[in-house]
């Protein structure tokens, strides 16, 4: 008998709701010591047969039918006392954002001991002194320290880690993982990701994980279910759903995924268009009277780029990659180096002589939400810059509807408002917007992390078809190596705002020479798999 | 460093004490008349040489920067002057008041707080219920109504019509009570405009409260906590209400701010002996000195406040680091 | 049309924007019904509501006190309404300014505020009434001036967020001018919170101009509703409906306008919506 | 239209709450021998001469006593005096002080500690006693007990200047040689009356304790007196009617709801406690600005407004329309010698017409504006609305100016208004109280409470003049009443009403008040029930 046995499933959404059902009919087991993988995009479905499991879902969201067995019981009919005693016993769960899932007033040891003494009758100082050894299980150092410490006194993967040794304090039968590493840098998440592993096998649990990576799921998964819709689709050993993909959509997932290999030749040979040299950029806290603390966010950093070749900027997470973009467009002002854009410094120009050169070096943003306008139409968001130029605005009007075309939107949402889109297609508006003023440069500030693994592939496309059409100059910045081996011509890998190594991206993932990056190569999931 | 920001801190407290001194200084005297033609007209009979008099000696004769000069120097020297129409230091009128303010201050935001919050906990235990619409309604209603109008209805019914509890004033006259009794009798005669004063708050106390934890309770945390398997009264308590008061220091510090200039209508109608009919008395006296001298004692315990509400933040919420 | 709907699904802000709207159409049509005004004394004074022809009774005058509270409205609605355009307008500028740019302008507006909040802010009004003269229009400066620095610490503290936002910096790559960027790009965005501040804040003045006549420094030529319950204090005890009527009237003028601002809050961040 | 006071009662009976409000035993607690007033504000000090007020008059007269009593007739009686004689050419007046007076703090009161007062501290703070104590040309003090006053010229109203009121007796060896204002006795005084000070508790009350070694035999009837601070008027109502409170006096009691009190059996209530002030209410005009620089517009003015019903209605019946300069109600009013203005807005509207001031667009025919009071919406901010439609009636467009008290004392001393409502008190003799509005030496710009007006007629000066030297009581009445001719003639000023402040007191008090100078001669004959 399975551990767990999902059975016709179906969990309703509020009346409000754009869709009635969230999950539909889904039928999922969980063996003894296996981890099973349910992987999807967002919507599918996936977190909330999670949360059914663990009789979490939130207000107004009901299992409508179905059960779920659990060592043979029915979780679905239990009182929600006998629920809440099976919680963090039995079942226990770990969260995508361990920042936000640990209570911010709380000190650690406290948070860790709550949840035994919830359970078992003991005393606050046994119940630290078992906090304590669970901590260093999960390979944590200087525990007495870390129980007092408070959660934003941890780093991200300290922080997980911290989860884990939560969820396993009570030796729960089933662990429940939602996405756990997806608000990680790459290398941590790599680290967790093992732990977990080693884990399961020590303690011969099982382990339902969430991931929307097929890349993760290659590296974890025993058993994998793909959802999406609310429903599954395919559900097996990981090798045949890897191997043998029976559904169309599970192939375009495996497809999408980038391989984390250079497809492209390597860069003309070309004279720089945009070179930078030593730009330092620094930020400094602090009030009237206190002396501030002053942090390097870019520090000296230098880089040529040429027309029709793109440069991938890699980077984890504080590494300053996104302020050197901001440096070389002037929404910060450096405070060293220049950037001399066909020979013109625009690191230290005025306002005033820069305006006329903005149109020259244009942006695509993170963040497809907040990087539109909500109050404008997308007419008028795409014809703001050349109108600024003293276009017509007829004729501005007319090439956006040309530009709507290049992207792969119909002109006629013109007069929408940008909540009627969808991120992916928000992402296609926002690269139109930086097009209509025919820019020589093109800088993509992480353009496709907020999307879902299909979409990204063809935002990906795009960018570079653009790129080639308009032979323009890319500055491309992301997190991901295999984003980035599969749009640039060359990498620059960045860390604590210093440039690690740079060069072809074939070199770099061939032969790569500083210990950095070939910690982030060896960190990227299912790099043997798939 | 944080003994060395508090210092600092102190330092700001009297720049901002003596930029209130500049500002006031000549908003003031933009007021027509003085506290020489205010004390012949309130005598019945004047002449020149007595409003001459008055004015020699008050320094009204001097040009305004060399007044200004003058009472700068009185401040710096940790005397904030003579007022015009008392007579007596001003430092000592205003310290004789504001034990009293600061009591009804205390009364009201103790109960406000505690009142508020309960309210505000009960409405966000079950958002939109007909409890928690009868409470909005009420915070609303509380939040809406003139002070001075309540403080008059609240007489009116407690002191008058029911006569459970004295009109106005602060302690029984002549009783002389020592000891308990005194404190009790003066329990008996805050009641009034303390809750006069704390309803206002309340609402206000209600409303961030249930705003707070509702969406506290949307958090991530709150569900590590049930998935954790930890009671329902756990949650609310040690998870949600403690995260959602955080909030509710700054509020606490902002009303204690605003209070402690007194309260001009609520001490006004119920004779409340505060520094807020003291403030009332000066503006209509044009007893500059003594306004200016409120103005320069409400600036240095609003910073004081302030000062004070920023380390219980961050006492109350670790990642706030003071002076970041 | 989607905002109307949401606005008008809550019966709070449904009842106060009818009340408002009543509110408004007495106190248009005040000078309509009652052409005589509020001063005429038309009976004996103190008689109690509903004696012939005085539905609210008469005050300590023998002047209709139906008469005075409509006209009141007039008072307290222009006063209200002109203080708070006021107010926001200078709140508006001077926040956008602040928030936009920061630094010196910012440290500069800051501690501006932070005299205003220093000052004991009734105290204050008082000697600016003082100054000015108790008048119509000093009741308006007055709250005005004492009301500003709220609406600029919203819009500042708006503008902070909003001026890191992407499609602000993407504005500034396309080259973009300030002023437009503030007015095109950050304004339309920040002016929900404005909007819902500003109804509050209507409600806000009226109860200060309403203390303000109350303790006699309205303008005398005008009946508003604090000036007769100021008017009628010592009547208190033995004519209830001298105080209650006018005191009611203020309490549910500025409950609508809180009902108002708090069904617009809802509103316009439909996320926040519980 | 009429208003009878008891429909205007029966109205309000029908709401008459129970009486069983704040119980005053609790408020008043344990001694019973002790009796409470109240006060609307907080005194700055209680320098009685230094700041002449009426609550100042109130709680020091009853530390500090005056040489002489006067009856309901004004007629001199000892007091601190034993007896008194005036020489035929009024140039010498001769005082025989009692030798049983000592100070609250034990030092004994003699002669030295008036001359102190009427020599020095009087006239040198106190602008009211300047008139009389102005023509001291010498003073002896044969012994410790006698004072002789010679003066440079006779002063008809010198006796009455030792009323209380202007005339408080200040001890010399506290203050002479001192700087009056600061001294530090200004907040805990000395002086020979039934009550010493005790406590002051500022914002809340004053305390006053028995006198042990009061002069007069058996006096003071009771154990303390505590003057507590009533800010609202609806706090002194409630503080009356719960008997918290067992005096209130004069203007503590808004004439509003002064029949409530008036009809309570446990109260008793006075209309001549302050005949000796003998208040009238005024406008004043600006004679310098046209149209009131005219006499037909005062006129018309007066005319217009019916002031039978302002004291009727307005002030709810406690008064009598003012006809002249002089009150009814003390020496040298003279009916006879009046011009009046009855309540006939035809008659107003003929002398404005007549004088040119003719109706414009929409019936106006000036517009001015009208200064009141300060009191917070009360009883002036109500005749100010009366007035304001009255004369609207007639044509004119007055603007109400609410001020406060500091710009109401600017604008008025520096002649900034064109009508400003104010009220004056006699005290005892036009000399003291009445001639200062009239006379044109007293055109002082920047003083407030002179010859506001600007009004000048040096007939007028001269009878002033005449009146206040003459020894013949018969001969100043002569030109008393002459003067009360031309100055109605003249409509010299916009007399309104004499006001009779009310005084009330629980009936447990007895003896409260003896004479006209009510509250200001002490309580010390008080018994309580």
């Amino acid at each position: 008998m399975p551990l767990v046995s999902i059975q016709n499933l179906t969990v309703a959404l509020p009346p409000s709701a754009d869709r009635p059902l969230a999950v539909d009919d889904v039928r999922l087991e969980v063996g003894r010591n296996e981890i099973v993988c349910i992987v999807g995009e967002s919507g599918s479905g996936k977190s909330l047969t999670a949360h059914a499991i663990m009789g979490l879902l939130p207000r107004g969201v009901t299992a409508a039918s179905g059960r779920i067995l659990f060592d043979g019981q029915d979780l679905l009919q239990q009182t929600p006392e006998a629920m809440r005693k099976r919680r963090g016993r039995d079942i226990a769960m770990i969260f995508q954002d361990p920042m936000a899932a640990l209570n911010p007033v709380v000190a650690i040891g406290r948070q860790v001991t709550e949840q035994i003494r919830a359970h078992r009758a003991i005393s606050e100082a046994e119940a630290l002194r078992q906090a304590a050894d669970l901590l260093s299980q999960m390979g944590l150092k200087d525990v007495d320290e870390l129980l007092k410490a408070y959660p934003h006194q941890l780093s991200g993967g300290q922080r997980q880690r911290v989860m884990i040794a939560m969820a396993l304090s009570l030796s729960p039968q089933l662990l429940i993982a939602d996405e756990p590493t997806t608000a990680l840098d790459v290398t941590t998440q790599a680290q967790i990701l093992k732990l977990i592993k080693k884990i399961q096998a020590e303690r011969e649990m099982s382990v339902l994980f969430i991931t929307h990576d097929f890349g993760v799921v290659a590296d974890m998964a025993d058993k994998v279910a793909v959802m999406r819709h609310g429903r599954v689709l395919e559900n097996g050993l990981v090798g045949d759903v890897l191997g043998k993909p029976a559904h169309s959509y599970t192939r375009a997932l495996i497809a999408a995924v980038p391989r984390g290999e250079s497809r492209l030749p390597p860069p003309p040979d070309a004279r720089p268009l945009v070179q930078v040299s030593g730009l330092t950029k620094r930020f400094r806290r602090g009030g009237l009277f206190g002396r501030g603390t002053v942090t390097t966010a870019v520090d000296d950093v230098s880089l040529t780029l040429s027309r029709g070749e793109t440069l991938g900027i890699v980077g984890e997470s504080g590494s300053g990659k996104s302020t050197l973009a901001r440096c070389m467009i002037r929404l910060l002002d450096p405070d060293g180096g220049e950037v001399l854009l066909d020979g013109a410094d625009i690191a230290h120009m005025k306002a005033r002589a820069l305006r006329p050169l903005r149109r020259r070096i244009q942006m695509v943003f993170q963040d497809p939400f907040s990087s539109l306008n909500p109050r404008q139409t997308i007419g008028d968001i795409i014809t703001a810059g050349p109108r600024v130029y003293g276009e017509e605005p007829r004729q501005a009007r007319a090439r956006a509807a040309d530009i709507l075309r290049l992207v792969g939107l119909n002109p006629e949402t013109m007069n929408r408002l940008p909540h009627e889109f969808s991120g992916g297609q928000r992402q296609r508006i926002g690269l139109a917007r930086a097009l209509m003023l025919k820019p020589d440069v093109l800088i993509a500030d992480e353009p496709v992390s907020a999307l879902d693994v299909t979409v990204q592939a063809q935002v990906l496309q795009l960018l570079d078809d653009v790129r080639r059409q308009m032979n323009l100059a890319m500055l491309f910045i992301t997190h991901d190596m295999r984003v980035a081996a599969q749009v640039c011509h060359r990498v620059m890998v960045m860390r604590h705002g210093k440039v690690v190594e740079s060069g072809p991206t074939r070199d770099i993932f061939a032969r790569p020479c500083s210990d950095y990056t070939k910690a982030l190569l060896a960190a990227i999931p299912g790099r043997q798999s798939i | 460093m944080k003994p060395r920001y508090i210092a600092m801190r102190l330092v700001k407290t009297v720049l901002v004490a003596i930029a209130v001194v500049l500002l006031s200084f000549f908003l003031i005297r933009l007021a027509p008349g003085d506290a020489a033609t205010v004390m012949a007209g309130q005598a019945g009979y004047a002449d020149e040489a007595y409003m001459k008099s008055l004015r020699v000696e008050y320094g009204l004769d001097q040009p305004l920067p060399v007044q200004l000069w003058k009472y700068m120097d009185t401040v710096a020297h940790g005397d904030l002057g003579t007022s015009y129409v008392l007579r007596r230091p001003v430092l000592s009128l205003i310290l004789e008041r504001l034990p009293n303010t600061l009591l009804l201050d205390a009364f009201a935001l103790v109960v406000a707080a505690a009142g508020g919050i309960w309210l505000g906990s009960i409405a966000a235990r079950r958002p939109g219920s007909v409890l928690d619409s009868a409470n909005t309604i009420l915070s609303m209603l509380f939040y809406s109504v003139p002070q001075f109008w309540l403080g008059m209805m609240m007489m009116l019914l407690f002191a008058v019509w029911l006569g459970w509890l004295p009109p106005f004033g602060i302690e029984t006259m002549g009783a002389d009570y020592t000891g308990l009794a005194r404190m009790a009798d003066v329990a008996v005669h805050i009641l009034l405009p303390g809750t006069t004063l704390a309803l206002y708050f309340m609402a206000s106390y209600a409303r961030l409260t249930r705003t707070a934890m509702i969406e506290v309770a949307d958090q991530d945390f709150v569900k590590t906590a049930r998935a954790k398997g930890i009671s329902e009264r756990q949650v609310a308590r040690r998870h949600i209400l403690r995260n959602a008061l955080i909030p509710l220091i700054t509020f606490a510090g902002l009303q204690a701010s605003i209070l402690v200039g007194g309260n001009v209508l609520v001490e006004n109608v119920f004779s409340w002996p505060g520094v807020g009919t003291l403030a009332y008395e000066a503006v209509t006296s044009r007893d500059n000195p003594l306004l200016l001298g409120i103005f320069i004692v409400t600036a240095i315990l609003v910073s004081l406040f302030n000062l004070v509400t920023d380390i219980a933040y961050s006492i109350a919420d670790p990642r706030v680091e003071l002076g970041r | 049309m989607n905002f109307a709907r949401r606005f008008f699904s809550r019966p709070t802000a449904l009842f106060g924007f009818a009340v408002f709207v009543a509110i408004v159409m007495i106190a248009l049509a005040a000078p309509l019904l009652f052409a005589r005004g509020p001063f005429a004394i038309v009976g004996m004074p103190l008689l109690p509501p509903g004696a012939p022809g005085l539905p609210a009774g008469s005050d300590v005058l023998g002047r209709n006190m139906m008469i005075g509270l409509a006209y009141g409205a007039r008072v307290s609605l222009l006063v209200g309404i002109s203080a708070t355009l006021c107010a926001t307008c200078v709140g508006i500028l001077l926040g956008a300014l602040a928030g936009y740019y920061g630094g010196l302008v910012d440290d500069l507006l800051m501690r501006l505020t932070e005299f205003f909040q220093i000052i004991p802010a009734f105290v204050l009004l008082m000697v600016l009434v003082a100054f000015l003269q108790p008048s119509l229009e000093s009741a308006v400066i007055g709250i005005a001036l004492i009301s500003w620095p709220q609406v600029a610490r919203v819009v500042r503290g708006e503008f902070l967020t909003l001026r890191s936002r992407e499609f602000v910096e993407a504005a500034r790559t396309l080259g973009m001018r300030d002023t437009a960027i503030i007015f095109t790009q950050i304004l339309p965005n920040a002016l929900p919170p404005i909007v819902v501040i500003s109804s509050m804040m209507v409600g806000n003045a009226i109860l200060a101009e309403s203390a303000l006549s109350f303790l006699g420094l309205g303008d005398p030529n005008l009946l508003s509703w604090g000036s007769m319950i100021g008017g009628a204090r010592s009547a208190m005890w033995v004519a209830w409906w001298t105080t209650v009527l006018p005191g009611v009237s203020i309490m549910v003028t500025v409950l609508a306008l809180n009902f108002v601002g708090d069904g617009l809050n809802d509103a316009l961040n439909p996320r926040r919506r519980h | 239209m009429t208003v009878d006071r008891r429909a205007v009662l029966g109205a309000a009976g029908l709401l008459a709450y129970p009486a069983q409000a704040w119980p005053a035993s609790n408020a008043r607690a344990g001694n019973n021998r002790v009796i409470t007033a109240m006060m609307f504000a907080d005194p700055a000090h209680l320098n009685w001469p230094l700041l002449n007020t009426r609550i100042m008059q109130e709680i020091c007269g009853n530390i500090h006593e005056a040489l002489l009593l006067f009856d309901w007739k004004f007629k001199p009686h000892p007091n601190l005096a034993r007896s008194f004689e005036m020489s035929p050419d009024g140039l010498t007046y001769t005082f025989h002080l009692r030798n049983d007076v000592t100070w609250h703090d034990g030092v004994k009161f003699t002669a030295r500690d008036v001359a102190f007062s009427c020599g020095t501290m009087l006239p040198q703070v106190n602008p009211r006693s300047r008139n009389a104590f102005g023509q001291i040309a010498d003073m002896v003090m044969p012994d410790d007990y006698t004072i002789i006053f010679k003066l440079k010229k006779p002063v008809n109203a010198f006796l009455i200047s030792f009323m209380a009121s202007n005339a408080p007796m200040m001890p010399a060896h506290i203050y002479e040689g001192t700087n009056f204002r600061t001294n530090p006795y200004n907040f805990k005084p000395i002086g020979t009356g039934p009550f010493k000070f005790a406590e002051w508790k500022r914002g809340e009350y004053v305390h006053l304790a028995r006198n042990d070694h009061y002069w007069r035999k058996g006096q003071p009837g009771m154990d303390g007196i505590y003057f507590r601070l009533c800010a609202t008027p609806e706090q002194r109502l409630v503080a009356m009617e719960t008997g918290a409170v067992d005096i209130a006096m004069a203007d503590d009691i808004d004439t509003v709801v002064s029949s409530r009190l008036r009809s309570n059996p446990n109260i008793v209530t006075r209309s001549d406690a302050y005949n000796g002030t003998a208040e009238i209410m005024i406008m004043e005009a600006n004679m310098r600005r046209w149209p009131f620089s005219d006499r037909r517009a005062r006129a018309a003015f007066l005319h217009a407004v019916d002031r039978e019903f302002l004291v009727k209605a307005i002030n709810y019946g406690e008064g009598k329309v003012a006809d002249g300069p002089i009150p009814s109600t003390v020496p040298y009013y003279d009916e006879k010698a009046l011009v009046k203005y009855p309540y006939d807005p035809a008659r107003a509207r003929a002398l404005l017409d007549e004088m040119g001031c003719k109706p414009g667009p929409g019936g106006v025919r000036h517009r001015f504006g009208l200064m009141l009071v300060p009191d917070g919406g009360g009883a002036w901010t109500r005749i100010g609305h009366y007035i304001r439609q009255c004369l609207a009636e007639v044509g004119l467009d007055a603007t109400l100016e609410a001020v406060d008290w500091p710009t109401q004392s600017r604008r008025s001393g520096d002649w900034e208004f064109d009508v400003d409502s104010n009220s004056y008190g006699e005290y005892g003799d036009p000399a003291i109280g009445t001639s200062r509005f009239y006379l044109s030496s007293n055109i002082r710009k920047g003083v407030p409470l002179t010859n506001l007006q600007g009004y000048v007629n040096p007939e007028v000066d001269k009878l002033f003049a005449q009146a206040a030297v003459a020894v013949d009581p018969a001969e100043a009445q002569a030109c008393y009443s002459k003067l009360q001719h031309i100055l109605t003639r003249d409509v010299a000023m916009l007399w309104l009403f004499e006001r009779y402040p009310l005084f009330f007191h629980n009936k447990r008090l007895k003896n409260v008040i003896m004479g006209p100078n009510g509250p200001t001669d002490g309580l010390g004959a008080v018994t309580l029930a």
